[in-house]
């Protein structure tokens, strides 16, 4: 059977994907950015998955206002990197895993979440950046992934976004769905996006780093009450693009410790925390949870 | 609509919901024509011209032609839509969103540093935070 | 307030939209189907909604295999008739009801269901072979629908659909949505689809009309009970394509006599009924139900 | 894939589910290119040149050739898909339904005319209805 062994929490601010990809990592600016992730490098390659479950949210490119899925999985077999505007991503192609995902999917429906099957999309920082953090550099061409990742967009564009709730009864859902896979396989589930920003208007930048390590706390501690927050305590506290984090919640979700929505067994291990303000408008948040 | 709205009253900030969208959603499909070089290369050969092609208001185009993000945003644009304009004239996200305060560029880019916004007095519209009306635009310039 | 004041239940055999766009609803074939509507056209006329809600599926039309929603809303200013293959029906545009639409869309986002907005679509016959069923002929041109209609449309084209009971309770949030709309608008839903067909195979032609005749009795009578059918029920008993039935659901769970998931006030009055075979491969079932 | 497949009792059916999805990906795209009328000329005009253009499995190529709905549908079509060749040949719903059963046309329509196929005996595998494999293909032809 296959099992979620961790779940990897993180910002994917577009940035970091433009310094990777420029060779800026050992700049002053970014040097600390960079450094939060090295332990999470070594780790992922003493405990590698065989398939990535990437929680993420499209930015405005696969989906334009022609179509806005709540939740979109990805069922294909492969998802170029987009050009969101400045030229794609020097990465790889990221490899999907269609069997697993059209598995997740049937099960995930039939336990009523309403997704789209998508087989065909383009995928964006929110998916590469979280990649490249954790797996570094890879050639284009001649590199590929570590594993095979199944893309899972959530809609944060357009109001309203799934609720935090709504997200962390999914997680639940997608960890049964993965629990009645036939096959033996290692899964990690990531959430990324997030944390505190806002890009826009007058109230651009802004950063709420007590909030941010709040809502941290609680998301390890109690994450009920934590997918229990309302969108507006987002917005407020932590920037129109905030909203992002409900998608840490799935990933949270998906850890064995919650039962029926709630908290029923040991708090995961807490692998890895590191926190940094600012990357470009935004705080980064970085996590790594193992079942206890 | 007479849906709860409990977004309005956080100072300099637009929430891009089904209104929003509607009103946009010109303005917003032209910033996505954006994500193929052909169409940037043409774009910036003649932006009025491309910009005619699309049913978009004269005023939305003249927000774009005038490079104004908080008017693009006020006809209706969202930022990951307008981040396409942006991304054509080479600028950063970071560059995109310090525009929109009125700060300068390195001010903005200090101001990050630093921490960024502070939350204080920028959570309802009516408290003295630095994002809010009475205090636009922001910057010493 | 806005209201949902009637649902109307009906297949949407494409052969019917063939039948009426080739002046043939007069032939001996054809008539008995043809008079099972009349009244119903009346009905339409001196019970004219101010929107139509309508629950269809599209088949292979506006969503090919690259993406599938299971639940997708119009939100678009109007949408036109598909070419299938044989050229677009010669009926008029489908003028959307934006505003409306993404009220519902919000308000049901809210209450967990994970929608799809859609702003651009072309409609097959799943929605315009109710629409001429009721309004009778319209001219393409100079004619003109009587009202905006919102498409609903719901994924029965891969396997998994929603469950029935995911159907019923969608029903109940979007009346839910409609009647916290500010503005007085008199809504129909309509549910479409069905009955027993299959058009596939060496099971080809399938038909099971004691079946159909007790899902309706169900239907109208125990709506909750009639959810918890599972799809393999349907597959077999009402045939492969039988599915779409579960799309009657959610108009009967828009009905206001269900409240949280179970009958809790009077059944809603029949206006009418009727069921003929065959219309080409398929069974035709028809109702409208009103509000006790 | 290790999901409950109740469905694969039922005789002479097949369910368009992932499996399937995944093995007639191009076979259904290529019917929905048929959509557009002037698709539909090239196809008529040069079928096999037109589907070459695909990346169909031959044997898929074949069986629309040879317009053999049931083998098309074990190579992964769907009806819905698949319809779009029988439009684009003119063909109905119940032209192309009764096409799958070895009934003559007339035999197929007098069938429907009658009341349809009957459950009795077609409800799993190893009854005895007309539908049941050792009882195909039917019709009198
Ligand atoms: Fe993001
Ligand atoms: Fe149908």
């Amino acid at each position: 059977m296959a099992k979620i062994t961790a779940s990897v929490y993180t910002s994917h601010v577009p940035a970091i994907g433009v310094a990777i990809d420029q060779k800026k990592t050992q700049e002053d600016y970014w040097k600390p950015v960079f450094a939060g992730y090295d332990c999470s490098k070594q780790w992922l390659q003493e405990n590698p998955p065989d398939v990535i479950f990437l929680v993420y949210n499209d930015h405005a490119t696969a989906f334009s206002l022609d179509l806005i899925p709540t939740f979109a999985i990805g069922t294909g077999a492969q998802f170029r990197p987009a050009d969101e505007g400045w030229g794609p991503r020097p990465v790889p192609v990221v490899k999907g895993h269609p069997e697993l995902a059209a598995h997740i999917a049937q099960s995930v429906i039939q336990q009523d979440f309403d997704l789209t099957l998508v087989n065909k999309m383009e995928v964006d920082h929110g998916l590469t950046v979280p990649l490249s953090l954790l797996c570094g550099e890879r050639d284009p061409l001649q590199g590929a992934w570590p594993c095979p990742v199944i893309p899972f967009a959530v809609n944060v564009v357009q109001y309203p976004a799934p609720s935090g709730r709504r997200c962390f009864a999914l997680g639940q859902a997608i960890r049964k769905a993965v629990e009645s896979y036939d096959e033996h396989l290692n899964v990690h589930i990531w959430g990324t996006g997030g944390m505190s920003h806002q890009l826009q208007g007058a109230r651009a930048g802004l950063i709420n780093r007590e909030w941010d390590k709040a809502w941290l706390d609680q998301m390890i501690a109690d994450p009920a009450a934590c997918a229990a927050r309302p969108h507006i305590d987002y917005v407020r506290e932590a920037g129109s693009e905030g909203i992002e984090l409900v998608m840490w919640l799935i990933a949270r979700g998906a850890m064995p410790d919650i039962v029926d929505g709630k908290v029923q067994g040991p708090a995961p291990v807490v692998k890895h925390r590191f926190y940094h303000v600012p990357a470009s408008n935004t705080a980064v948040g970085h996590l790594i949870l193992e079942p206890a | 609509m007479p849906l709860d709205k409990p977004y309005l009253d956080v100072p300099g900030t637009i929430i891009f919901d089904a209104e929003q969208s509607r009103k946009g959603y010109w303005l917003n499909q032209f910033c996505m024509s954006l994500m193929q070089a052909a169409n940037r290369a043409r774009f910036k050969a003649d932006e009025r011209a491309y910009l005619d092609q699309w049913p978009m208001t004269e005023e939305q185009k003249q927000a774009v032609l005038a490079r104004d993000l908080n008017w693009c945003m006020r006809t209706g644009g969202n930022i990951y839509f307008l981040a396409k304009i942006g991304a054509t004239d080479g600028k950063s996200f970071q560059q995109m969103a310090g525009s929109m305060t009125g700060m300068s560029e390195q001010e903005y880019r200090d101001m990050m540093i630093k921490g960024g916004r502070s939350i204080q007095g920028n959570r309802y519209l009516g408290e003295d935070g630095d994002a809010q009306p009475q205090r636009q635009p922001q910057g010493k310039r």
